[in-house]
């Protein structure tokens, strides 16, 4: 009952949120409704027995990328529309109704496009879709196939986020003089 | 689930004929309802008692701080004043509610609300005793990582909509410093993780003992170390004193809160103040060996078995002690927080940040390592078992 | 309630916000948002899958290597930006037409 | 008696302690580091005493024997056994050896303090000295040649070190260097025939070495450059050959003159005493073999050439050292002599009487030196026409170097009257068996006589007549009696009288010694028996098939070989004869030379400039190091070593080895053009080229918006995807 | 990775290389660091060898398993990462780590880039040690290979003032005999089936290609004997064997005295080891056929070298030829095929790598008072005189290092020589008896330079030099001990080389 009561609220967070991602036009609370989300979707995971990868994505998500998202925004100039240095207005940045249409068509080919994809796996596998069974403890599973199997991909992402690091830090320093 | 309140409860008689008679009377099995209260009264309690806690430690740090520099504190409310801290509560909520103007509305009030969240959801995984505990994760010490670093957007989110120069500054301070002190915090913890082979409370706590020489923080030298290293950085991620800088007064008025008054001030100074007691509560269940009790008084064996009490009873006093024991060693930490924020100056924004990245980071990565090494070639074996189990062994006091 | 399609549709629907946000939005941060939101929708799947077909753990794996590329990429990509808008101040996607600054 | 093995290897233990701690200590504690030294090798000679003791006192009999060994080295594998042992091997000759080795040698310790007192090096002397007299007596205890030819070579080392003592002096490197590599081609030899022992015994040890040759395992041949060898023969020469290096015999005989360089007092124990008889020890131990190959003749002659070919040189030397140098080849000419005659034990006496007589005189003549200082020069004085009228006042040193002469001229009743004429009588009586042994007699009896000549030239010159360097005679100091000086010396002196090692004069009884035998040295010493003695003869390689062989296997004064009555009389008759020649030889060599030298009737200028040819000869050694040197080494050896570095450097590596750069500089010069032309230019460019044309088209679909590329990326995602799912 | 393995080897193969990071790391300027760094880091080497040899079973011929590692490499050519140890080995491990040791005191006194010098040196180090343990061939001549690189610079850059010309000579050289010994190794890969063991020194020794024959150029010859001439030609360049002798007086002479020192102590043992690893095992009737063609080689080496380094007038010329000379007695050793023999050859290569090793480093502390070297000038003056007089302690080390060079008894030199000799005589006596007098000739030209550097009086250039200081004695003092103890007492060594050898020698017995 819990995990039926935790999808429920899951889901509703994390569509809700998303609408609202998507349709609010100050950066600032769509970086907050997108925490919503990830919130969300941290439930969603928990529901799927994936307790280790909710925890993961809350640290991940809400200590490092939201945060580091709102200092973005607030150093290349908050919410607010601007014109840039030559003087020439742009569309606003955060779209108007031109950019509007050219997305929604996008989506909607899309949209049609893997609907239908999945129609299809989903008809293909429906016989092997099996019922969810006890949410047993991955974190020791989780560490043991990142060391055995996965690492490789384990070491690699290791150093990408060194990589990551390194650059974010370099590339982001104000130029000397 | 290894030990939470419900399993606690659950293995004695009065609970389970409870369960049995709560399912009868209402026709289907009740167990899942009992246990939602269970948790529901639980999350209830410890919130209450918490939010106690952090209004006693606002007037303990009055009253420390007075005794340190030899005056009287609060004395006047209650006996030693000790209900100074209600008596601001009450003037809390009768503030005037002043939102700026020309702040964004929506996050202004969201910010202390973050806040307060980020504090309270930690509650859920803090192993007061081994039958108090709301939830006992598999992902424990993560989920607290994570949960707690809301906090963070809190600050962050209150400095930004605020709308004012100062509390810009405060915010971007305090978020700044709580991501990288996160950094040699988590991975002090690690070591301890790493040790103990597990990420639930209930698994770090059990692998310690009631003596200090079974405790974590005298297991090898890396953890040693890496308790300071853990307990700084729980002081720069609480944003006290030496590292207040997001509140410096000197500097930012009153750093990211500066434009709340009333509850909202409130919540914030609150879940400061919780938050303390959650880092120290977490250093004590870390390193200094939780709620355990020497002789393994904690699990009631010896009252129900020896003394032969009932074991309701038996168990409970059990608890008390363990309760006793957490409780002791988060208090103590506690104290020594206050007393370094009232002893130590403040450092520099960028000491700040040398400190944590220069030092304390590349410290716990060393801790990390050795304490891999540690396990690797002793066997995971302490200091104590190695120095003084080992030399017994080979003086040949047997197996 | 809890099966393979509802997770699906959860999915489907962060992919196509998170498309619908990086087509719309003229702003490199809102575009990065979107990437995010595309990135979920991607983990969500993975993890849906393992656990109603496979159910095994390759899936979580899969996911948290997202997690860690899309932290990689947030710190990478705003890094990017904060350069760009010292360089242009500006955060206009259609300013960053040049490959020198 | 309980022989452990460590309480007699202590005997050259000792020493060797000695030295190593002196090693450490002599810079700080010379005094101290001396005293080491000769307390060490005067326990050492006590612990010889002991063993002479029982070989003389408590067994009296021939068969002493102690042989102890223990792995040295052991490189057996799983299938191949291999183990060389090392170990003590003791009879009566090794204890005669011991306690001369030991008593010499502690004498001359003694000495040393008060000659080498005043040396700047006076430490390192002893240090070398211990070292040397471990060597020496580890040598004597050897139980096989391997470890033999391991202290040979030690002992050559510490005598290079001491010739080399005054290194500042540019003679003393040449002499040390010369001394070294002379003896080193004997050893070099020494080390072939110890390989060729070694593949036929499988050991060089002794005892095995005599069983293998009572065995007849010696029996066969052995290719060498393609010449089919008696491997007996082969193998006898080779070890020869290390006492013809070690014993300064002819032709190797060019360095021990030169050997003078060194201290006096290590003259006198490693060029004289010891390390030089070292090689006649050897010559005797390998007696056996020696007869097993024939070589004894070969053996006689060399030491007969050597024995008068030095006396005659000696005859012509002006330094007091280098006359005794001569005189000591000559003697150990007269050893090897007896060695190729088969006077077994004789020789080995000569060997004994001669270390102390030969120790004594360098002792003395060593004291007459030291004695002798020249203020203008600051150094001592070896030249015998500045000496004169010594007597009066060195008396004891005078006393003590008469004896000597005495014993060395073959005077009666001196020790070495009774070992010489022992092998005087020896060769004639070889002689008379066999006419090619007369030129080794004749010439034996010839040094006799040049000897007694010589020697007491040398005492005229030095000691009686008129002082002819006057301010030196001025500035010398009067004798006293003094214990590390003089006493040493007589000593030696008391211990030149024959009766010490024989009870005749001749052979025939005299005194009895003990039970009944009158000969110690003929009771103790025996030539080692070798049990059903396979003779090998080659009919193409043995000079002369008819000679009787068996006649050599005994010595004459081997009591234990029965011999009939007849010829003990023969014996007897040949022996008498030999003696009373070598009495009168020697008497007239003393009388020719006083009449020389003590009353000047005779003028020696004029009989050198009779034989100014001669003399010459004499004067320059008889061309040997001339030859050798300026010939051998400079004429041949360094041109060629030039020659070949010229080879390797001039013209193998620069042209052979360097000329492969140019073959290769034609190859790249041609590549270099094909490349050029045909590959780059042709071939490389040509593709860069038709790559621009295709630049050209593709430019246009670049336009630089992010979001236009994304649509693109979707659209064809999209209709990849619809491709995929359609089908 | 086989289970209870020890990982001893990989730490004595791998500490250079961590010493290599370490210099790499440290700051330029900090030349003392770097210094104290190295020299920790040759000494825990050091640490690790005697505890290797402290573990090592004397009783069992052949690699000890106890030390075997083996880890896939590059499977699909079943290549694999090999290493192991057995008695022909560890002398040489634990020659080169005393070495190496030694020389990084010695090169205290470099101060041109002292980083680069350092890490080169450590490196070279590690490729060393990668030969003599390596049981891959592969890997064995990828180490083999890769040494030449740090040689290579450290000659062309620290040496005298002809040392490019040396360096690329030592280069080109050395890398010819190797592309002989690939060829060698490819066609043993294709001959032995290219499967998994087709690299596997070990399971390609024992003689299996005896009766296998290859056609080149239209005719047949037999497989083994051609290669085994590759591979001849690949080692006898190392080792110097005579015709391909020329690289080293150069290399020897323009190297500054810690790689000399290298070069003539570890590298050309390289050489022996590799016959003793590889050509001997591999082709085993095909080295029973050449072997007197061995010795005759041996013996010109002998011969030839010792009356070359007489001609010398450069003192490290002089020892350079004589370590022609002496090579020339190991190559003696290994034709005999006897127990003796081929013990007194390896004893003989950890013999002459002490006082080799010895004589070089003396030289170099001469040369750093003197800054030349010739015993006689070309203008036909001294270049020293004296030297006893005014260096009495330097003298006295001299002697050693000399006497031990010239195998005089109680020193090391003589039983590895009187060992070969024994071995030799059995089956070449001819030989024995003319290679007995390169102990002459080497005897004399050693005393000769002795003699004109050190007796006489001191001439005025030689006044100002000072003796030994304490560094340079401290560093000498282990190789002074090596060469007395294992001249008197050689057990220690040999105990540990006999099982392995005798395994050797009975197998090539058999043919």
């Amino acid at each position: 009952m819990f995990e039926q009561i935790l999808f429920l609220l899951s889901a509703t967070a994390t569509i809700g949120f998303t609408v609202a991602v998507v349709g609010t036009n100050n950066l600032m609370h769509a970086c907050m409704y997108l925490l919503g989300t990830l919130f969300g979707v941290a439930g969603l995971y928990a529901t799927i027995g994936a307790d280790f990868l909710a925890a993961t994505q809350i640290v991940v998500y809400a200590g490092g990328v939201v945060i580091l998202m709102l200092f973005a925004i607030m150093l290349t100039g908050g919410a607010e529309d601007k014109k840039n240095r030559f003087g020439i207005e742009k569309i606003p940045s955060m779209g108007s109704t031109k950019t509007y249409i050219v997305a929604g068509a996008s989506v909607l080919i899309i949209a049609m496009i893997v609907l239908k994809m999945t129609a299809n796996i989903h008809t293909a596998n429906k016989d092997l879709a099996v019922a969810s069974t006890g949410n047993e403890s991955t974190v020791f599973n989780i560490g043991s196939l990142l060391l055995t199997d996965h690492i490789l991909a384990f070491e690699i992402s290791s150093i990408l986020l060194l990589g990551a690091l390194v650059g974010a830090a370099i590339i982001a320093r104000p130029k000397r003089n | 689930m290894n030990s939470t309140i419900v399993s606690y409860l659950s293995q004695f008689e009065g609970y389970q004929k409870f369960v049995s008679m709560a399912s009868s009377f209402l026709g289907s099995n009740a167990s899942g309802y009992i246990t939602f209260l269970v948790f529901f009264l639980g999350a209830f309690v410890i919130v209450n008692v918490m939010a106690l806690i952090g209004g006693l430690g606002t007037y303990a740090e009055r009253k420390i701080s007075a005794d340190l520099q030899m005056r009287q504190g609060p004395n006047r409310v209650g006996p030693y004043g000790i209900l100074q801290f209600l008596a601001d509560g009450v003037k809390m909520i009768m503030k005037e509610d002043i939102i700026p103007s020309a702040s964004d509305k929506f996050m202004f009030t969201l910010a202390p609300l973050l806040a307060l969240l980020g504090v309270l959801a930690t509650f859920a995984v803090i192993p007061f005793s081994s039958g108090l505990m709301l939830s006992d994760l598999n992902v424990g010490v993560f989920y607290l990582i994570g949960v707690s670093s809301l906090v963070g957007v809190g600050v962050f989110l209150a400095g930004y909509s605020s709308n004012s120069k100062w509390s810009m500054l405060g915010g971007m301070r305090g978020a700044s410093q709580i991501i990288s002190y996160e950094v040699p915090v988590t991975l002090s913890i690690l070591s301890i993780v790493l040790l103990a082979g597990g990420m639930s409370f209930g698994t770090l706590v059990n692998a310690q003992s009631g003596f200090p020489h079974e405790w974590f923080i005298l297991h090898n030298p890396f953890t040693f170390i890496g308790f300071f290293v853990y307990f700084i950085g729980a002081l720069a991620e609480t944003n006290r004193a030496p590292f207040d800088l997001p509140e410096a007064e000197s500097e930012l008025v009153s750093g990211y809160h500066t434009e709340y008054t009333g509850m909202r001030f409130a919540f914030f100074a609150l879940a400061e103040y919780m938050e303390v007691f959650v880092v120290c509560g977490v250093a004590a269940a870390l390193f200094l060996g939780g709620y355990k009790v020497p002789f393994d008084l904690g699990d009631g064996a010896f009252f129900t078995h020896t003394l032969h009490l009932p074991e309701f009873i038996g168990k409970n006093i059990g608890q008390v002690l363990e309760l006793g024991s957490f409780f002791t060693k988060t208090l103590v930490l506690y104290y020594i927080v206050i007393w370094i924020r009232w002893t130590l100056p403040r450092l520099r924004v960028d000491q700040l940040m040398t400190l944590c990245w220069k030092y304390l980071t590349p410290i716990a990565l060393f801790n990390l390592v050795g304490c891999a090494f540690w396990m690797y070639y002793f066997e995971g074996k302490s200091l104590y078992v190695l120095l003084f189990k080992s030399a017994a062994h080979a003086a040949g006091a047997g197996h | 309630m809890i099966s393979l399609p509802s997770y699906l549709f959860i999915s489907f629907l962060l992919f196509v916000a998170g498309m619908f946000v990086m087509i719309a939005r003229k702003n490199i941060v809102a575009i990065l948002l979107g990437i995010e939101l595309i990135l979920n929708s991607a983990a969500l799947n993975f993890v849906a899958y393992t656990k109603f077909v496979n159910n095994n753990l390759d899936g979580h794996i899969m996911s948290l290597f997202i997690i860690v590329i899309a932290a990689a990429e947030a710190a990478v990509g705003l890094a990017i930006v904060i350069r760009f808008y010292q360089l242009r101040e500006s955060v206009h996607i259609d300013d960053a037409t040049q490959l020198q600054s | 008696m309980d022989y452990s093995f460590s309480n007699v290897a202590l005997i050259a233990l000792l020493p060797f302690f000695a030295f190593v701690i002196n090693a450490f200590i002599v810079k700080k504690f010379t005094k101290l580091a001396v005293t080491i030294s000769c307390l060490a090798i005067f326990s050492s000679f006590l612990l010889a005493c002991r063993i002479f003791k029982d070989v003389v006192f408590d067994v009296y009999s021939s068969e002493f024997y102690v042989h102890k060994y223990f792995n040295w080295i052991d490189i057996s594998s799983a299938t191949i056994p291999f183990k060389i042992n090392m170990g003590i091997y003791i009879d009566n000759m090794t204890a005669i050896m011991l306690l001369m080795v030991t008593g010499v040698a502690t004498l001359i310790h003694v000495f040393s303090t008060y000659y080498m007192h005043d040396d700047a090096r006076f430490g390192r002397f002893f240090v070398y000295m211990s070292l040397f007299t471990s060597a020496m007596l580890g040598l004597v205890l050897s139980d096989n040649l391997l470890s033999v030819f391991i202290f040979w070579e030690l002992m050559g080392f510490c005598s290079y070190s001491l010739i080399g003592f005054y290194y500042e002096k540019e003679g003393a490197g040449n002499a040390s260097m010369k001394a070294f590599m002379t003896t080193r081609v004997g050893d070099v030899f020494f080390l072939v025939g110890i390989l060729a022992i070694w593949n036929i015994v499988g050991s060089v040890s002794f005892v095995d070495i005599y069983a293998a040759l009572s065995q007849g395992k010696f029996a066969h041949d052995i290719m060498i450059f393609g010449l089919g060898i008696p491997v007996a023969t082969f193998a006898a020469f080779s070890i020869f050959m290390g006492t013809i290096g070690k014993s300064a015999q002819f032709p190797l005989q060019v360095w021990l003159p030169d050997a003078m360089f060194g201290p006096t007092p290590c003259s006198a124990l490693i060029h004289a005493a010891t390390m030089v008889a070292a090689g006649v020890y050897l010559s005797l131990r390998m007696f056996p073999l020696m007869e097993a190959g024939h070589l004894l003749t070969f053996i006689a002659y060399i030491g007969a050439i050597t024995a008068f070919g030095a006396a005659t040189i000696a005859l012509v030397q002006t330094d007091i050292k280098a006359v005794l140098a001569y005189s000591t080849i000559s003697q150990l000419g007269y050893m090897v002599l007896g060695v190729g005659v088969g006077a077994y034990n004789a020789s080995f006496m000569h060997l004994i009487t001669h270390a102390v007589f030969k120790a004594c005189l360098f002792l003395a003549a060593g004291s007459v030196i030291h004695s002798l200082h020249d203020h203008h020069t600051h150094e001592h004085v070896q030249e015998m026409p500045r000496m004169g009228g010594l007597r009066k006042k060195l008396p004891f040193t005078f006393i003590a170097m008469m004896c000597c002469t005495l014993a060395i001229s073959g005077i009666p009743f001196f020790s070495g009257f009774v070992s010489k004429d022992r092998i005087l009588g020896d060769a004639l009586l070889a002689a008379l068996h066999h006419k090619v042994m007369w030129v080794p007699a004749v010439l034996g009896f010839a040094a006799a006589f040049l000897t007694a000549f010589y020697m007491f030239r040398m005492m005229f010159l030095t000691f009686f007549g008129e002082p002819r360097d006057k301010e030196l005679y001025e500035h010398m100091h009067e004798e006293h009696l003094q214990l590390n000086s003089n006493v040493p010396l007589l000593i030696l002196s008391i211990f030149t009288l024959g009766v010490f090692y024989s009870g005749s004069l001749t052979g025939q009884g005299f005194i009895k010694v003990f039970k009944g035998n009158y000969e110690w040295f003929g009771t103790l010493v025996e030539k080692p028996h070798v049990a059903n003695f396979q003779d090998h003869k080659r009919q193409l390689w043995t000079m002369d098939s008819s000679v009787d062989r068996e006649e050599f296997k005994h010595s004459r004064y081997d009591e234990k070989h029965g011999k009939t009555e007849e010829e003990a009389h023969h014996v007897h008759q040949v022996h008498l004869i030999g003696a009373l020649m070598s009495i009168v030889i020697a008497f007239s060599g003393v009388f020719l030379s006083f009449l020389m030298y003590g009353k000047k009737s005779l003028n020696p200028a004029f009989w050198t400039g009779l034989f100014s040819g001669w003399y010459r000869g004499l004067l320059n050694k008889y061309y040997f190091d001339t030859f050798y040197i300026k010939v051998v080494i400079q004429k041949m050896l360094l041109p060629l070593n030039n020659f070949l570095a010229f080879i390797d450097m001039g013209i193998y590596d620069r042209y052979a080895i360097d000329g492969w750069e140019n073959v290769n500089r034609w190859f790249y010069t041609v590549a270099k053009w094909f490349d050029n032309l045909v590959v780059d230019t042709v071939a490389v460019d040509g593709t860069g080229a038709s790559v621009r044309l295709f630049n050209v088209v593709l430019r246009t679909l670049q336009s630089g918006k992010i979001q236009f590329y994304f649509i693109m990326i979707i659209l064809v995602l999209s209709s990849y995807i619809w491709a995929i799912g359609s089908n | 990775m086989q289970a209870g393995s020890s990982q001893l080897l990989n730490w004595i193969l791998w500490m250079p290389m961590l010493g290599v990071l370490g210099v790499l790391l440290l700051p330029k300027d900090k030349k003392d660091w770097i210094r104290m760094w190295s020299l920790l880091n040759t000494a825990l080497t050091l640490v690790f060898s005697v505890v290797l040899y402290m573990k090592f079973d004397n009783t069992v011929p052949g690699m000890q398993s106890p030390f075997n590692v083996v880890i896939p490499w590059i499977e699909n050519f079943h290549i694999f990462y090999r290493l192991g140890v057995d008695g022909i080995s560890l002398p040489m491990v634990m020659l080169t780590s005393l070495l190496f040791m030694i020389c990084i005191l010695s090169s205290w006194t470099i101060e041109k880039s002292v980083k680069a010098y350092f890490a080169l040196f450590l490196f070279l180090q590690a490729c060393i040690y990668g030969v003599f343990l390596s049981l891959d061939f592969f890997l064995f001549y990828v180490f083999w290979e890769v040494m030449l690189i740090p040689m290579f610079f450290l000659i062309g850059i620290w040496g005298g003032e002809n040392r490019e010309y040396a360096a690329v000579k030592f280069f080109l050289y050395t890398f010819f005999g190797s592309i002989l010994m690939l060829v060698g190794m490819v066609a043993l890969y294709y001959a032995s089936g290219s499967n998994a063991e087709s690299f596997n020194i070990l399971a390609l020794s024992g003689g299996k290609f005896t009766s296998l024959t290859i056609n080149i150029f239209g005719s047949t010859f037999s497989f083994s004997k051609l290669f085994f001439v590759f591979m001849f030609i690949g080692f006898a360049i190392k080792v110097p064997v005579f015709p391909f002798h020329t690289w080293l007086p150069h290399a020897h002479v323009q190297a500054p005295t810690a790689i000399s020192v290298i070069l003539a102590g570890v590298l050309l043992k390289m050489g022996t080891y590799g016959f003793l690893r590889i050509a001997y095992p591999i082709f085993p009737e095909a080295s029973v056929h050449f072997s007197s063609a061995i010795a005759w080689l041996g013996l010109i080496n002998v011969i030839y070298g010792a009356l070359c380094a007489m001609a010398q007038t450069d003192v490290k010329k002089l020892i350079a030829y004589s370590s022609v000379s002496h090579m020339g007695f190991v190559m003696l050793g290994l034709a005999a095929m006897t127990v003796q023999g081929m013990n007194g050859a390896v004893l003989q290569m950890f013999n002459h790598g002490t006082s080799t090793a010895m004589m070089f480093l003396l030289i170099g502390v001469l040369y750093e008072r003197s800054h030349h070297r010739w015993i006689v000038r070309p203008d036909g003056t001294k270049g020293f005189g004296g030297l006893y007089t005014q260096l009495p302690r330097y003298s006295i080390i001299f002697i050693i290092a000399m006497f031990a060079s010239m195998g005089l008894p109680g020193l090391s030199g003589f039983i590895s020589e009187a060992l070969i000799f024994l071995g030799i005589y059995e089956r070449f006596t001819t030989i024995t008896v003319l290679a007995l007098f390169g102990l002459l000739i080497g005897a004399a030209y050693l005393l000769w330079m002795f003699k004109r550097m050190f007796f006489g009086e001191v001439i005025e250039e030689c006044k100002e030099y000072t003796d030994m200081n304490a560094r340079e004695i401290f560093y000498m003092l282990p190789l002074c001990a090596a060469v007395i103890i294992f001249g008197i007492y050689p057990a220690p060594v040999l105990n540990v080389m006999r099982a392995s050898v005798g395994q050797l020698v009975s197998l090539l017995s058999n043919y």
